[in-house]
């Protein structure tokens, strides 16, 4: 039972599996959620409806069956993901639908005026959008995607079950190898709050700088 | 064909149980345990170098292997006729009965699955979707009796809890979490009375029997060579076990 | 020129089963100074945001320097405008707002200089030089590099006058555009818009409640009333003579309520 | 591997079975969260200020880890120290404790969404601070609060599959058992799907409503 | 009575390091209606908003029909007050807010009858028959079980004097009673609050851009500026021949901005 340090070794390993796998599944909700959160406002009927209906399925169904879903009926379709895919996939495409209703609220946010402002001064729709409207909307989207970056940390711990090497995945291994079960929980429990500190902070200072110079005076 | 794709890639991926002695991923990452080592140097001798594995639960193998997430099946997934019809078996590799895992000198006297079926408080432990749980709900054990135990660490775990009240697995691999618990107040009962002894195979795909036919007959030249029991009898397990019977045999028994 | 530059005929307006403008009429001459006067919820800011194309019309017709704004010509008939004929009308008229409306995340400059350069695709030198000019213009020629929130109400709206100015439009309109602000902060704003109607001959369309104000700047006053014009005429008549009940209780409440006329 | 249907017919009632323990456990855990989170919502506010502090440790530590390692936690390694749960309280416990911590959230929005001008209309009509929390504050308080404690209601009814880390038979564990008997993923997986969206489905209609009843329109 | 009913003096009120308020003292004689005017952020509401106690005192002291507002005795000593002290001085006095504050989730009777209810112990229909009386008096009759939403911003407003009245406070603070009204609906607010000036022996502060108004209402007018009493006497003195340059330039911008004064 002696060699913590080779057990420690290896939920380190799992973490940096966590870590990618929240980088990447980060990623992908960013760019789900501006292409749906638009979709679902978008001028055109047939795209509202596709972006509502996908942010629709995967708020309502749980992440678990979406991941069992890719992980092990995907594949009879010919679409083999490895683990690492299908868990990106799956927590880009949960969180991405939660993403998209906030970067339609913000959009929304933004007081009508500033549209209004923009048709009297002639600006055309992609315009409003670049110039007035997104710079506005961004600063308030802010502070839910940083929850919702932690709601995607947390979520990978889920794809320990679809067997995932990543750091609850290792703690189970660490805890069949030495039997004790609270040091690997109690270690990764600590890993992954140190990880959301990581992501509120880094959060917090990307917000800082978008909204440097707005409201200079407050 | 499979065996050619195989080769060229130079690899093949089971799917493990992480459940010693059967199979075992140690802190470095190393895959060991009798079934992965037998298919290692049958797959090596069938010019397939490296081996590589996936932890899976037992419940989710053949789907896994449905599903072309692994090649092949080396676990300790006993045959069983379901089974049989699931997948493509080789010939047995690794045989063990069932046993249990109890508080010291047994004080309920669980020796059969049949005994939780008629103790009306007793809690049996077995894993989701196995032989054991399979066993207990025919032998009349209630399902909310029956507790679908995630790992054999949870299962030790939950049995010194007090929340079950034994715990079910093969007879080595039980013996294996005993030791490694070194918990003095648990003992192991084995083997349980009217279960059958069971052999697991390597798994493999249906329609890949040529894969199957090819595996067999190196594993048949290995169990002749003794290399076979070289393998696996430092795990516990009895070579002569696998070598006095076969497929037909162990996917007919019920 | 004898054509009028605006030209409303029997425009209609509903919200839902609402009837906001019902039926109205009439003409603008160029470079005419028109104060549109009358109760809330008469209509007043529902002409202007429509000339403005920032609501649809319901009915009727619209007419701005002789072209339909609603309407377009296709294949020989006349069909509802589509968005590019509206942003080519859009270039006649600029609007100024109640609440000022400026951008918060761009500075002043910025701010006036957005839509010369995205629009009319002037190059940043010029379009800086004409802004720095026009806030010359409005008394804030420091100002360039503050940020909307760092100004007072008054300043705000001289902004914007600015920056609706900064497009050449030929038609400016103001919505109540003092009655968001300090009673202190009111007159700043009102100088610079005599001084606009004195020195440019762009056409105005003005609603206020600020009566004095109106019948200093107005060449010819609309009373509303209901989303009908009630009572027109020059300011002088209007409000020492007016001829419908409507318009004299209303301008006597006004008047209780402390408002000079 | 297609879809059989004589199969899906099959294993429905064992899926309803689950469902029916899915949909126990959400409320039961709704109700711990709904209490707890009031609890730490006044904590939060104490003024005392280390009282203050450690809550706001405990609430951001809990909703910077996953539930998952949190419920391995609290059923594997609380026995150590002699607290013994059944898996099902356990459970019920643990999403309680995690969803207190939005809860939690809500409380305060709820209570910062009342205007200003209330508490000060309440101070110079001469109302005590209790009356002014009963008369005036709760009940503006609390109905734009429904429409977001609904959304963390099906929130956790969609992360009741964690609970079979834990031998709770809830749906998705029925599901996979039926899965490893029968080797078959699609129907047991699919329908558990189903199951989720119709509840959420018919859930986010009511949700609507609430909206449309409580919700505050900005 | 010869006592001040209001007593200020050497107030002080700074928010973090601004001085708001720096050295103010005055007093109100029971009965008088007296006129806060003056530039915007001068100080006005804060020191109406200290007198309902909706702010703390950060120095100087301030008496209400002869007790200490912010101060109590307690073992001889003077000690800052606690909320029973406060609670108890506040019965003198009511205040009228500019955004009304109505309770939206109740009803126009509601409203009135809470606090009557709650703080007095008075008895529901008691309660209830002299709400009516004030609904009565304030015009708005028939409007007692309609909700604050379905009402027009003058009658929100008037609402919110019969409530604050229903409590029988000696003293009733008006903070821009009518600048967040239409016009149109500015002078039925005025009419009630003369009624209730020429009607009762109230004492009334009333802080307002009005300036028509002020003079015809006031006894008194306090003219504010940084924080302190710049200028103060009878309205005809102040509005008609101010002492101080200050106040001359503010009621001159004001008359520009089209008020009548
Ligand atoms: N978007 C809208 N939806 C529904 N009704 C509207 C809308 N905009 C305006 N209205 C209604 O149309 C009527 C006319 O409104 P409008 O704003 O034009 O009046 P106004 O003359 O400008 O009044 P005010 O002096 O108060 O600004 C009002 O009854 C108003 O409630
Ligand atoms: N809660 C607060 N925190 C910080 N500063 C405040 C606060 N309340 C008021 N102030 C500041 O105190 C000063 C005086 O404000 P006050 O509201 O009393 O002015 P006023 O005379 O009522 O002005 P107005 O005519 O605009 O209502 C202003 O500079 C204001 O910004
Ligand atoms: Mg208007
Ligand atoms: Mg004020």
């Amino acid at each position: 039972m002696g060699d913590w340090a080779g057990y420690l070794t290896l939920i380190l390993q799992g973490a940096w599996v966590t870590v990618q796998l929240t980088v990447m599944g980060c990623a992908l909700a960013l760019v789900v959620a501006f292409v749906a959160g638009m979709g679902r406002i978008a001028p055109w009927a047939p795209v509202r409806w596709l972006a509502t209906a996908y942010i629709e399925f995967f708020r309502g169904t749980s992440i678990f069956v979406q991941l069992f879903w890719i992980y092990f009926v995907l594949p009879l379709t010919g679409l083999a993901l490895s683990p690492m895919q299908a868990g990106v996939l799956a927590l880009g495409l949960n969180v991405g639908a939660y993403g998209a209703e906030v970067v339609r609220g913000a959009i929304l946010a933004v007081p009508k005026d500033q549209y209004e402002a923009t048709v009297a001064l002639n600006l055309t729709g992609w315009q409003r959008m670049r110039h007035v409207i997104l710079p506005q909307a961004l600063p308030l989207m802010l502070p839910t995607f940083g929850n919702n970056a932690i709601e995607l940390l947390k979520g990978t711990a889920i794809v320990s079950l679809i067997s995932l090497s990543d750091m609850t995945f290792q703690a189970q291994v660490v805890r069949s190898q030495t039997g004790n079960t609270m040091v690997p929980f109690l270690t990764i429990l600590v890993l992954y709050f140190v990880l959301s500190l990581v992501i509120s902070r880094l959060m917090r200072w990307v917000e800082r700088r978008a909204t440097r110079g707005l409201d200079g005076v407050r | 064909d499979k065996l050619d794709d195989l080769k060229s890639a130079g690899k093949v991926t089971i799917a493990i149980g992480n459940e010693p002695p059967f199979t075992a991923i140690d802190s470095a990452g190393k895959v060991s345990g009798a079934a992965p080592d037998v298919a290692r140097a049958v797959f090596e001798k069938l010019g397939v170098p490296t081996l590589e594995a996936q932890v899976i639960e037992y419940g989710a193998m053949i789907p896994s292997l449905q599903a072309r997430r692994v090649d092949a099946i080396a676990a300790g997934l006993f045959m069983k006729p379901e089974r049989c019809a699931a997948v493509l078996y080789s010939e047995p590799v690794l045989c063990d009965a069932e046993a249990l895992l109890v508080p010291k000198g047994n004080p309920k006297a669980f020796q059969s699955y049949a005994d939780f079926a008629t103790n009306a408080t007793a809690r049996l432990g077995a894993p989701g979707g196995g032989t054991e749980e399979k066993l207990a709900l025919d032998a009349g054990v209630p399902r909310d009796r029956l507790v679908v135990v995630p790992d054999p660490q949870s299962g030790l775990k939950m049995l010194q809890d007090g929340r079950i009240d034994a715990y079910s697995l093969p007879v080595l691999s039980l013996n294996d979490l005993l030791a490694k618990s070194k918990d003095a107040n648990l003992e192991v009962f084995a083997p349980v009375k009217g279960a059958p002894v069971y052999c697991d195979g390597v798994a493999f795909r249906q329609g890949e029997e040529t894969l199957r036919d090819a595996f067999d007959v190196e594993l048949a030249a290995l169990k002749k060579s003794g290399e076979f029991a070289k393998i696996i009898e430092p795990y516990g397990f009895s070579a002569d076990a696998a070598l006095s019977t076969n497929r037909e045999a162990l996917c007919a028994q019920q | 020129m004898d054509q009028p530059i605006i030209r409303v005929r029997d425009a209609q307006k509903s919200f839902g089963t609402l009837r906001v403008i019902d039926g109205l009429s009439f003409d603008v001459r160029k470079g005419e100074k028109l104060a549109l006067i009358g109760p809330s919820g008469s209509g007043k800011t529902t002409i202007l945001r429509m000339l403005m194309t920032l609501e649809a019309l319901s009915g009727g017709r619209i007419e701005v320097c002789g072209e339909p704004l609603f309407h377009m010509q296709k294949n020989g008939a006349e069909v509802a405008a589509d968005e590019a004929h509206l942003h080519k009308m859009r270039r006649h008229i600029g609007m100024v707002f109640q609440h000022f409306n400026l951008f918060p995340h761009k500075s002043v400059l910025d701010n006036i200089t957005l839509a010369p350069i995205l629009t009319t695709g002037e190059k940043r030198p010029a379009a800086e030089a004409r802004a720095r000019e026009l806030l010359e213009m409005v008394g804030l020629a420091d100002k360039a590099d503050a940020m909307p929130s760092q100004l007072s109400g008054g300043q705000k709206q001289r902004v914007a006058i600015a920056r609706a100015l900064a497009l050449r439009p030929e038609i400016m309109l103001f919505d109540e555009v003092t009655s968001a602000l300090d009673p202190e902060l009111v007159e700043e704003v009102l100088e610079v818009m005599k001084r606009l109607a004195s020195e440019t001959d762009m056409t105005m369309l003005l609603v206020t409640h600020e009566m004095g104000f109106a019948r200093e700047f107005a060449d010819r006053v609309l009373f509303f009333d209901r989303g009908r014009i009630c009572e027109e005429g020059p300011p002088d008549e209007i409000f020492s003579n007016p001829v419908q009940d409507r318009t004299r209780t209303f301008l006597r409440k006004i008047i209780a309520a402390g408002h000079r006329v | 591997m297609g879809w059989d249907w004589a199969f899906a017919w099959q294993i429905l009632p064992v899926l309803l079975q689950g469902l029916k323990v899915t949909i126990i456990a959400t409320i039961l855990g709704a109700g711990v969260a709904v209490v707890l989170g009031l609890v730490f919502a006044i904590l939060r506010r104490s003024s005392n200020r280390i009282v203050a502090r450690v809550t706001g440790f405990i609430v951001e530590f809990i909703r910077g880890t996953p539930l998952l390692v949190q419920l391995y936690f609290i059923f594997y390694v609380l026995p150590d120290i002699g607290i013994r749960l059944p898996a099902l309280a356990a459970g019920v416990i643990g999403m309680g404790l995690h969803y207190a911590t939005y809860f939690a959230e809500v409380y305060r929005g709820g209570i910062e969404s009342v205007a200003r001008g209330q508490w000060e209309a309440a101070r110079a009509t001469n109302l005590t601070m209790r009356q002014t929390w009963v008369h005036v504050i709760i009940p503006q308080a609390v109905p734009p609060m429904i429409p977001a404690m609904a959304n963390y209601l099906l929130a956790m009814f969609k992360e009741t599959p964690l609970l079979s880390a834990i031998t709770v038979l809830e749906m998705m564990n029925q599901a996979k058992s039926v899965a490893n008997t029968h080797f078959r993923y699609v129907e047991p997986m699919t329908m558990v799907g189903a199951l989720f969206l119709i509840v959420s489905v018919i859930s986010v209609i009511g949700l609507r409503w609430l909206e449309r009843r409580y919700g505050r329109r900005s």
